[in-house]
C-alpha cells in the first residue's frame, strides 16, 4: 500500500486522450521516476496531483485522502510540495523571504492575519529558513533578490522552499532541465542528501543519468498510457521501453 | 412590440459608437498588448476634427455693413465665408453644410498622424512595461489631450449639425408596414449605424483578406513565432495603431451631429468602452462589436419608463451590472480567449 | 523603539515631526509677501494633506503590496462619509462615533465588494471595482437621494434629532467637536511677519494619521505583509505553497477600505458635508495618481503623492495671469507678455494639464515615483562624494 | 505693494505682537478672541472670494461670472465707466471700494462639485481671509457653499442657482440669492404657454435626476396643471446622460403633445438636440402641433443647441437685450471691456457684488450680521399685498424694482419669458423676450409647499 495511489486516471483535452487509464502506486520514502517522450502526459499527470487539473475519471489518493476537487493550497497543506519545470519563485523578494513564506505556511496554515508581529521577530522561522538555505548552498545570498539568481540557483531555491515545509511527498518536474552537467551533478547530490530525510519523491525527468542515479522505481508513460513499470534495471532491459522511448538513447 | 423595436433602434447608434471604440481598443490590445486609456480621447479628437473643419470652412472675410448696428450700437461687421466668395454663395453654402461628411476625409490623415505620433512617441516605450503602467501613462495622456482641447475650444458643447439632407427623421414604422407615426427615426442615426457597419466590415475584411491582415492576425495569436519568421511585426503593429486611431476618430466625426462635441466626451465613452471590451472578451474583435451593440441596446431598454418604474435607477447602472454578472459567470467575457490579462 | 527597527523608527519620527510642525513648515513665507500665496499652512489644506495621506496609505496596502489595482476605492471613502454625517445628524456632533461608524460601514461595504471582485484578477478586477464604484456613485446621485441628498450632498440641518446632543444652538448648527473641543478651533501664533495657525481638527487628523501610518509600518514588516507581497510577486507559487491567497487579498482589501472609511470619516469631521462626487471613478483615479506619483509599495510615497496633488490642486490652481505679470514685471513688456502667453495654458485653471503632463513624465521616467526620485538623487550625491569607494559599497539593495 | 494677494486680515494681530530688533515674541491668540467677527478687514483693503466653476461642464459660465466680478470690482474701486453703479437706486456706493477699503479678490474653482467648491471656499476663508464668498453655477454647489458660509460666519452671495431649495428648505441666514427660481419659472411660463398653446395640453416631462430637476419639474407641473394642462408622464434621466434618444422615443408613443425638458447645461443641449432630431417638432398630436419647452434657458446653452432652440419657450433671469437703464449701462460697460454681451450669470454675479458692497456701506460695517440686517431692509414691493412683503427694495440693476425678501433671502423681480429667435441677427442674438412677467405674478409666500422645510436660522458672524 503506497503513500500515493493513482487509480485509473483519464484526462481528455478535446480530441486528445492525454491520460489513458493511468495507475500508479508510489511507495513511502522511495523515489519514483516517471519517464516518457515529449507529450506523453507526464506534466498533465503531475498537474492532476496538485489540483491544477482535475481528471475526467479515476482517483488520486494521498495518505488515504482524495486529492481530487480540493484546491492547490489545501493539497499542499496535506503535505504535497511541487518543484516546477520553470522555477516558480518570488522573484521580487529576497531569498530568505522566499523560504520564510513556505515556512510560515507550514507553521500557520493556509491563512493567518499576523500583522502585528514583525517578520524580524519570527526568530524560529527565520532560523529554519536560513538553515534550509545553507542546505542548498545559498546562505550567503540570503538578502539578494531571487530574480537575480542563475537558473540553477533558482531551482535550488525552489527546492529549499519545498523542503522547508517538510513535505511528505515532493513532486519534481524535470529538476535538471537546461542545467549544465556540473549543475546537474550538484543537483543529484542534493537530491540524494534529501533522500536521506525520508521524503517520498515523484520525479519527472528526461535525463536518464539523473533517473537511474536516483530512482527506486520507474514508470514509463507513452501517449498517456503506462507502458512499463519496474525497478531501474528492469526498465533498462524492457524492449517495449526501448522501442517506445529509449531507442538509440545514450544510457 | 413597437416599443421593443424602438428601443433596439435606439440602442443601435450608441451601440455603434461603443462598438467602434471597443473595436479600436481591442485592435490595439490584441496587436500591441497595450491597454490604451487614451482611446476615448481619440474619439473626442475625431469629433473635434469635424468642428475644426466646419470652422475652417466658415473662415470669413469681414466687411462692415453701415446699415446695421451691433449690440453696442456700433456698425455691424458682416462675415462672409471665403468658400462662399470663391465658389459662389450656393456651392459655398452647400460645402459648409456638408462639413461633417467632408470631415471624414479631413480626419483620416489627421487621425493617422495622431495615431502614429502616439505609438512612435509614447506607446512603443511601454510594450514591455506592466499593464498598470500602460493604463497610467495613457490615462495621463487622455487628461492632457482633453485639457488641450478645452484650452482651444472651451468647455461648452459645440453644435455641429448634419447636412440638411439628413436632418430630421423618417417614419421607420410605416416603411416596414407598421402603423405610421409610431416609430420615427432620425436619418442621421441610420446613417451613423450604416457607417459603423461599413467601418466594421472594412476592418474585418482587411484583416481577413489581405496578406497584411493575415500577418497581423497571426501576430495577435502568437507574436513571437511570427517574429521568428523574419516578418517585421512592429512596423505592421504601428500601422494597426494608426488604423485603430482612425476608426475611433471616424466614430467621433460622425457622432458630432448626434451629440455636440465637448472636451470630456472621450472620458464619458472611455469607461463604458472598457466595460464593453471586457464584456466582449479582451482581445476578441467580434466580441467587442457584439458587446458594443448588446450593451447599447440593453442600456436603451433599461431606460424605458416601465422598466425604471419597476427597478428605479436601473438605467444608470445597467451596463455595470451586466459587466459584473458577465465577469463573474464568464470570466473571459462573451468571446474572450483564455488567459488574456489574467496574471 | 515602538517595536520598530532603527530605519523605520527614524522614518516614523521624521514623519511625526513633519506632521506636528507642518503649520510652521508649510508657511515659510511671511504674510503679505509676494510668495505668501505659496503658503499651504492653513487648516483646510493641512487637514486634506493628512486625510488624503491616510486614504493613499490604505490604498497602497492593497495596490502597493498585492498589486491589485482598484479603481473603486473612492466608494469606500464616500460610504464612510455618509455614515459619518448620519451619525452627526442622528446621534451627536462628537466626531468619535462618526469616525468609528465611518470605518465600520466602509469596512462592511469593502468586504462585500472585495468578496465579489477578488474572484477575478488583473484588469478584470480593476473593471469590477470600477463598476461597483460607478454604480454606487450613480445611485447615490439619484435613487438614493433620501439617504445621500443627491447632488447637493448630505449635510446637517437645524432640525436634525441628534439624540445625544442638541439640534441647534442659538439658531446655528453646533460645530463638530471632540468631547467639546470644536474641530474648527484654532490658535494663531504671530512671529514677526509670520502667522501660524494651529487647528484642533488638524491635530485630530494628525493623531489618526500617525496611528494609520504606524499600523501600515507594522503591516509592511509583518508576516502578513510579506504574504501580501508574495501575492503580487507570484500568486501561483503562493497557492502551491499551501497559502490561500484569496483571504489574504480580501483582508488587504478590507483594511484598505477601512482606511478609506477613516479618511471619509475625518473629512466629514472637519467639514460635515458628504458629496456624491467623492465616490466617482475620477476620485478613485486620484488616489491611484497619488500612490503612483509618490511611489507605490513604499511607506512614505503615498503620503508624499497625496501632499503633492493636494498642493497642486489648492495652491497652483490659484495662480492667474495677473500674478504672472507681477512676477515677470522686471522683463521688457513684449517679452513679459510673450512669457505670460506661453505659461498661461499651464497655470491656474490649466492645472489639470500640468498635472497630466507631470504624471506622464513620472510614469515614463520615474516608475518608482517621488521616492525613487529621492533615492536616485541620494545615489548621485553618494557617488559624487565617495566615487572611489564603489566596490566597497556593493552590498545588494534592500528589498524595499 | 503687491496687487491681488495682500492679505491684511491679521494686521491687528501683528500690531499687537511685540516686534523688536528683528526678534519676535510669540503671542498666542485664539481666533475667537481676536476680532468681533471672522476675517474682519483691518488694513486698507478688503478681500472677496469669487468661487466659480473654472473647470468642468460649466466652465464657460464660470468664466463669464468671473468677467463680471472683475468688472464689478473695477467699478466699485472707482475705475471704468461705473456701469450699473450709476443707475442703482441706492447711492451709498462712492467708487472708493467698500467703506473706503480697496477691494481685492481671490478666485477659486468649484469644478461644479460640492466637495471641491467647499474646499475652495474654505481655503478662501482660512487662507486668504475672504469676508464674502460669491459665485457658482449650480444649485448643489450653491447649497453646499451656503451651508459652509453659514457655519463659518461669512456672507454668501449666490451666483447662478435656480433650485427652489437654495432659498427653500436649504435657506441660510448668511446666504442671499439674486437669481430667480424654479417656482418663478413655472409661474411665469404657464400663462404664456396657455396663451400660445392652449389650455388643453398633455405634457410629458423629462427631468434631470437631481435636486434642481425635481424642483423645476414640480414647479412647472403645478403651474401648468393649474391652468388646465394634464401631466401624462414624468421620467427622470441620469445626469451623466449624453444621449437621450431612449427617453425621447417613448414620448412619441405617448399621447402627449408637449415635452418639457427639465434639463440644464449639457443635458439641455443634448436632450433638445435629440428631441428635434427625432422629429418631435414636426409631429401632430391630438390635432395640435407638438411643442417643446425648456423651463430654464441660458444664452450660453442656447448657443450649444444651435438651430434647435428656434421657437422654443423658456424663462431666463435676465437678457442683454433688456432696455431698462441698468441693463443698458451694464451691457455697455461689459461689452466694451470684453467684446461681447454678458450672460445672465454675469449679470447676477455683478449685481450680487454691488448689492453686497452697498449693504456694507449702508450698514457701515463688514460684520456679517450687520450686512444681513442691511440686506433684509425695511421696505416692500409696490403692488404686492402680503405680510411677507418686507425686505430690501432696490431698482436700477435690471429687471425693474427688486425686493430682497427678509423672510427667505430670495430676490423678487420681473421674470423673462423668452423663446429661441427665428432669425438671429448675430451669434449673441439667440433669444427674444416674449414677455416680462411682472413680479406680482411670480410672488409666493415663504411657507409655499414647494419651499417647505428648513429654517433661515440666525446670522453667524463667525466669532
Amino acid at each position: 500500500m503506497g503513500i500515493l495511489e493513482v487509480n485509473d486516471v483519464n484526462k481528455r483535452f478535446g480530441g486528445l486522450q492525454a491520460l489513458n487509464s493511468v495507475t500508479l502506486d508510489v511507495e513511502e520514502g522511495k523515489v519514483h521516476a516517471i519517464i516518457g517522450p515529449n507529450g506523453a502526459g507526464k506534466s498533465t499527470l503531475l498537474n492532476c496531483f496538485v489540483g491544477r487539473l482535475v481528471p475526467d475519471t479515476g482517483t488520486v489518493m494521498f495518505n488515504g485522502q482524495s486529492l481530487l476537487g480540493i484546491k492547490p493550497h489545501e493539497i499542499n497543506q496535506t503535505g504535497v510540495s511541487r518543484v516546477f519545470q520553470t522555477p516558480e519563485i518570488f522573484e521580487e523578494m529576497t531569498l530568505i523571504e522566499n523560504v520564510m513564506i513556505p515556512a510560515f505556511a507550514h507553521r500557520d496554515g493556509a491563512f493567518k492575519v499576523n500583522f502585528w508581529g514583525g517578520v524580524s521577530e519570527e526568530g524560529e522561522v527565520g532560523d529554519r529558513a536560513e538553515a534550509m538555505l545553507a542546505q542548498v548552498d545559498l546562505a550567503d545570498k540570503k538578502d539578494t533578490l531571487a530574480g537575480s539568481l542563475s537558473r540553477g540557483d533558482k531551482r535550488r531555491l525552489e527546492l529549499a522552499m519545498c523542503l522547508v515545509q517538510e513535505p511528505k511527498l515532493l513532486l519534481l518536474d524535470e529538476p535538471t532541465a537546461g542545467m549544465s552537467r556540473a549543475d546537474t551533478n550538484n543537483t543529484i547530490d542534493l537530491l540524494k542528501r534529501i533522500g536521506e530525510m525520508g521524503i517520498t519523491k515523484v520525479v519527472i525527468e528526461h535525463d536518464m543519468h539523473v533517473v537511474f542515479s536516483l530512482a527506486h522505481k520507474i514508470s514509463v508513460l507513452a501517449q498517456g498510457t503506462v507502458i512499463a513499470e519496474g525497478l531501474p534495471d528492469e526498465i533498462k532491459g524492457d524492449p517495449r521501453v526501448q522501442e517506445a522511448y529509449l531507442g538509440g538513447a545514450h544510457v | 412590440m413597437d416599443a421593443i423595436l424602438l428601443q433596439i433602434l435606439n440602442g443601435l447608434d450608441k451601440g455603434s459608437a461603443y462598438a467602434l471604440i471597443a473595436l479600436g481598443l481591442t485592435l490595439i490590445f490584441g496587436t500591441l498588448g497595450v491597454v490604451n486609456f487614451a482611446h476615448g480621447a481619440l474619439f473626442m479628437i475625431g469629433a473635434f476634427c469635424a468642428v475644426v473643419l466646419s470652422r475652417l470652412l466658415t473662415l470669413s472675410s469681414v466687411s462692415i455693413d453701415p446699415e446695421k448696428v451691433d449690440f453696442l450700437g456700433k456698425p455691424l461687421k458682416v462675415e462672409t465665408p471665403y468658400v462662399e466668395l470663391w465658389f459662389g454663395p450656393e456651392v459655398g453654402a452647400a460645402i459648409i453644410n456638408w462639413s461633417v461628411p467632408l470631415a471624414i476625409l479631413f480626419a483620416i490623415p489627421i487621425m493617422a498622424l495622431v495615431g502614429l505620433a502616439m505609438e512612435r512617441g509614447l506607446i512603443k516605450y511601454f510594450y514591455k512595461r506592466p499593464h498598470a503602467d500602460q493604463i497610467l501613462v495613457t490615462f495621463g495622456l487622455a487628461i492632457v489631450l482633453q485639457e488641450v482641447i478645452k484650452y482651444f475650444f472651451g468647455a461648452n458643447p459645440i453644435p455641429t449639425p448634419a447636412p440638411d439632407a439628413f436632418s430630421g427623421s423618417f417614419d421607420f414604422g410605416a416603411m416596414i408596414g407598421m402603423d405610421p407615426n409610431v416609430i420615427i427615426y432620425p436619418y442621421w442615426r441610420i446613417v451613423y449605424f450604416l457607417f459603423a457597419i461599413g467601418i466594421i466590415g472594412a476592418v474585418f475584411s482587411f484583416l481577413q483578406f489581405t496578406t497584411f491582415g493575415m500577418v497581423v492576425r497571426a501576430g495577435m495569436a502568437d507574436r513571437e513565432t511570427v517574429g521568428l519568421l523574419g516578418i517585421n511585426i512592429d512596423r505592421r503593429f504601428t500601422v494597426m495603431f494608426a488604423l485603430a486611431a482612425i476608426v475611433a476618430g471616424l466614430a467621433g466625426v460622425m457622432y458630432a451631429p448626434i451629440n455636440s462635441p465637448n472636451y470630456h466626451m472621450g472620458m464619458d465613452f472611455l469607461v463604458l468602452s472598457f466595460v464593453v471590451v471586457v464584456v466582449g472578451g479582451m482581445g476578441s474583435l467580434p466580441g467587442a462589436v457584439v458587446a458594443g451593440f448588446l450593451l447599447g441596446i440593453l442600456e436603451s431598454f433599461a431606460s424605458m419608463a416601465q422598466v425604471v418604474a419597476f427597478l428605479p435607477g436601473i438605467n444608470q447602472i445597467i451596463i455595470y451590472l451586466v459587466a459584473i454578472v458577465i465577469l463573474l459567470t464568464r470570466p473571459r467575457g462573451l468571446m474572450g480567449r483564455k488567459g488574456v490579462m489574467e496574471s | 523603539m515602538l517595536a520598530l527597527d532603527k530605519k523605520d523608527t527614524t522614518l516614523f519620527l521624521i514623519v511625526l515631526a513633519a506632521v506636528i510642525f507642518a503649520p510652521f513648515l508649510l508657511n515659510p513665507f511671511p504674510e503679505g509677501s509676494e510668495l505668501a500665496q505659496f503658503n499651504a499652512g492653513y487648516p483646510d489644506l493641512l487637514q486634506r494633506f493628512l486625510i488624503f495621506g491616510i486614504f493613499a496609505i490604505g490604498f497602497n496596502i492593497l495596490f502597493g503590496l498585492t498589486g491589485y489595482l482598484s479603481f473603486g476605492h473612492a466608494a469606500f471613502l464616500g460610504v464612510g462619509s455618509y455614515a459619518g454625517v448620519w451619525m452627526m445628524k442622528l446621534l451627536t456632533m462628537n466626531v468619535v462615533p462618526a469616525i468609528l461608524m465611518s470605518i465600520v460601514f466602509a469596512g462592511l461595504f469593502s468586504l462585500l465588494v472585495g468578496y465579489i471582485s477578488l474572484r477575478r484578477s488583473g484588469i478584470y478586477f480593476s473593471i469590477l471595482t470600477l463598476a461597483f464604484a460607478q454604480m454606487s456613485f450613480a445611485l447615490a446621485y439619484s435613487v438614493l437621494t433620501p439617504i445621500t441628498n443627491g447632488e447637493t450632498g448630505l449635510q446637517l440641518a437645524l432640525d436634525d434629532p441628534r439624540v445625544l446632543g442638541v439640534s441647534q444652538v442659538n439658531g446655528s448648527i453646533p460645530p463638530t467637536n471632540l468631547f467639546g473641543l470644536p474641530m474648527r478651533e484654532s490658535f494663531e501664533l504671530t512671529m514677526g511677519g509670520w502667522v501660524f495657525t494651529f487647528n484642533a481638527g488638524y491635530y485630530l487628523c494628525a493623531v489618526f494619521m500617525m496611528v494609520a501610518f504606524y499600523l501600515a509600518i507594522r503591516i509592511f514588516r509583518s508576516p502578513f505583509g510579506m504574504m501580501l507581497r508574495a501575492v503580487k510577486s507570484n500568486q501561483q507559487r503562493m497557492n502551491y505553497t499551501g497559502l490561500n491567497s484569496r483571504p489574504y487579498t480580501l483582508a488587504a482589501f478590507v483594511i484598505s477600505g477601512m482606511y478609506a472609511g477613516l479618511a471619509g470619516g475625518l473629512m466629514v469631521a472637519m467639514d460635515p458635508l458628504a458629496g456624491a462626487e467623492r465616490m466617482q471613478w475620477t476620485a478613485s483615479g486620484e488616489v491611484v495618481l497619488m500612490t503612483i506619483l509618490g511611489g507605490a509599495g513604499t511607506l512614505i510615497g503615498p503620503v508624499l503623492g497625496a501632499g503633492f496633488i493636494k498642493y497642486f490642486e489648492n495652491i497652483f490652481s490659484k495662480i492667474n495671469d495677473n500674478i504672472l505679470h507681477q512676477w515677470f514685471a522686471f522683463l521688457p513688456d513684449g517679452l513679459e507678455d510673450a512669457l505670460v502667453f506661453v505659461i498661461h495654458p499651464f497655470i491656474g485653471k490649466g492645472w489639470h494639464l500640468t498635472l497630466g503632463i507631470m504624471f506622464m513624465l513620472i510614469v515614463i521616467f520615474l516608475p518608482g515615483g517621488i521616492v525613487e526620485g529621492f533615492r536616485r538623487l541620494a545615489q548621485i550625491g553618494r557617488r559624487g562624494t565617495g566615487g572611489g569607494k564603489k566596490s566597497a559599497d556593493a552590498v545588494p539593495a534592500p528589498a524595499e | 505693494m503687491s496687487g491681488l494677494k495682500n492679505i491684511n486680515r491679521r494686521t491687528l494681530l501683528k500690531s499687537t505682537a511685540a516686534v523688536g530688533a528683528g526678534l519676535a515674541m510669540p503671542t498666542i491668540f485664539t481666533s475667537s478672541a481676536s476680532a468681533s467677527y471672522l476675517n474682519e478687514p483691518t488694513g486698507s483693503t478688503v478681500t472677496l472670494g469669487f468661487n466659480v466653476p473654472q473647470t468642468g461642464p460649466y466652465a464657460d459660465e464660470g468664466a463669464d461670472e468671473l468677467r463680471a466680478y472683475e468688472l464689478a470690482v473695477e467699478h466699485l474701486n472707482g475705475g471704468g465707466d461705473g456701469g450699473m453703479m450709476n443707475t442703482f437706486s441706492s447711492k451709498a456706493l462712492k467708487g472708493n471700494g467698500i467703506l473706503g477699503k480697496k477691494i481685492e479678490y481671490v478666485t477659486g474653482d468649484t469644478q461644479t462639485k460640492s466637495d471641491a467648491a467647499r474646499a475652495s471656499a474654505k481655503s478662501m476663508i482660512e487662507k486668504d481671509g475672504a469676508i464674502m464668498i460669491t459665485g457658482g453655477s449650480s444649485s448643489g454647489v450653491a447649497v453646499a457653499v451656503q451651508a459652509l458660509c453659514q457655519e463659518a460666519g461669512i456672507i454668501f452671495m449666490a451666483g447662478l442657482t435656480h433650485s427652489n431649495d437654495t432659498t427653500g428648505k436649504d435657506k441660510k441666514a448668511n446666504g442671499f440669492r439674486h437669481f430667480f427660481n424654479s417656482y418663478m419659472s413655472g409661474a411665469a411660463l404657464a400663462p404664456v404657454l396657455a396663451a400660445n398653446y392652449g389650455k388643453d395640453r398633455k405634457a410629458y416631462h423629462l427631468t434631470a435626476d437631481y435636486n434642481w430637476g425635481y424642483t423645476t419639474e414640480q414647479a412647472v407641473r403645478e403651474s401648468t396643471e393649474g391652468l388646465g394642462w394634464e401631466t401624462v408622464e414624468t421620467v427622470k434621466t441620469p445626469l451623466a446622460s449624453t444621449d437621450f434618444s431612449a427617453y425621447i422615443t417613448p414620448v412619441l408613443q405617448s399621447d402627449a403633445d408637449v415635452l418639457v425638458l427639465n434639463h440644464y447645461g449639457g443635458n439641455m443641449v443634448n436632450s433638445l438636440t435629440n428631441a428635434v432630431q427625432f422629429g418631435l417638432r414636426d409631429k401632430q398630436v391630438n390635432g395640435k402641433n407638438f411643442e417643446i419647452i425648456v423651463p430654464l434657458y441660458s444664452r450660453l446653452m442656447a448657443k450649444g443647441a444651435g438651430e434647435n432652440v428656434k421657437g422654443i419657450y423658456g424663462s431666463t433671469n435676465w437678457h442683454w437685450t433688456l432696455q431698462d437703464d441698468g441693463s443698458k449701462a451694464f451691457v455697455k460697460s461689459f461689452g466694451e471691456k470684453y467684446g461681447f454681451p454678458p450672460s445672465q450669470a454675469a449679470q447676477t454675479t455683478y449685481v450680487q457684488t454691488l448689492l453686497y458692497a452697498d449693504a456694507c456701506e449702508r450698514a457701515g460695517s463688514f460684520n456679517p450680521c450687520a450686512v444681513v440686517e442691511a440686506l433684509e431692509g425695511d421696505s416692500s414691493l409696490p403692488g404686492v399685498s402680503s405680510p411677507s412683503n418686507k425686505g430690501y427694495l432696490f431698482d436700477g440693476l435690471g429687471n425693474g424694482p427688486t425686493l430682497y425678501r427678509a423672510a427667505d433671502h430670495q430676490c423678487f423681480k420681473d421674470v423673462l419669458v423668452v423663446k429661441g429667435k427665428e432669425n438671429p441677427s448675430s451669434e449673441f442674438d439667440l433669444l427674444e423676450i416674449v414677455e416680462i412677467t411682472p413680479v406680482a405674478q411670480v410672488w409666493y409666500e415663504p411657507d409655499n409647499p414647494q419651499f417647505a422645510g428648513g429654517a433661515l436660522g440666525t446670522c453667524n458672524p463667525g466669532a
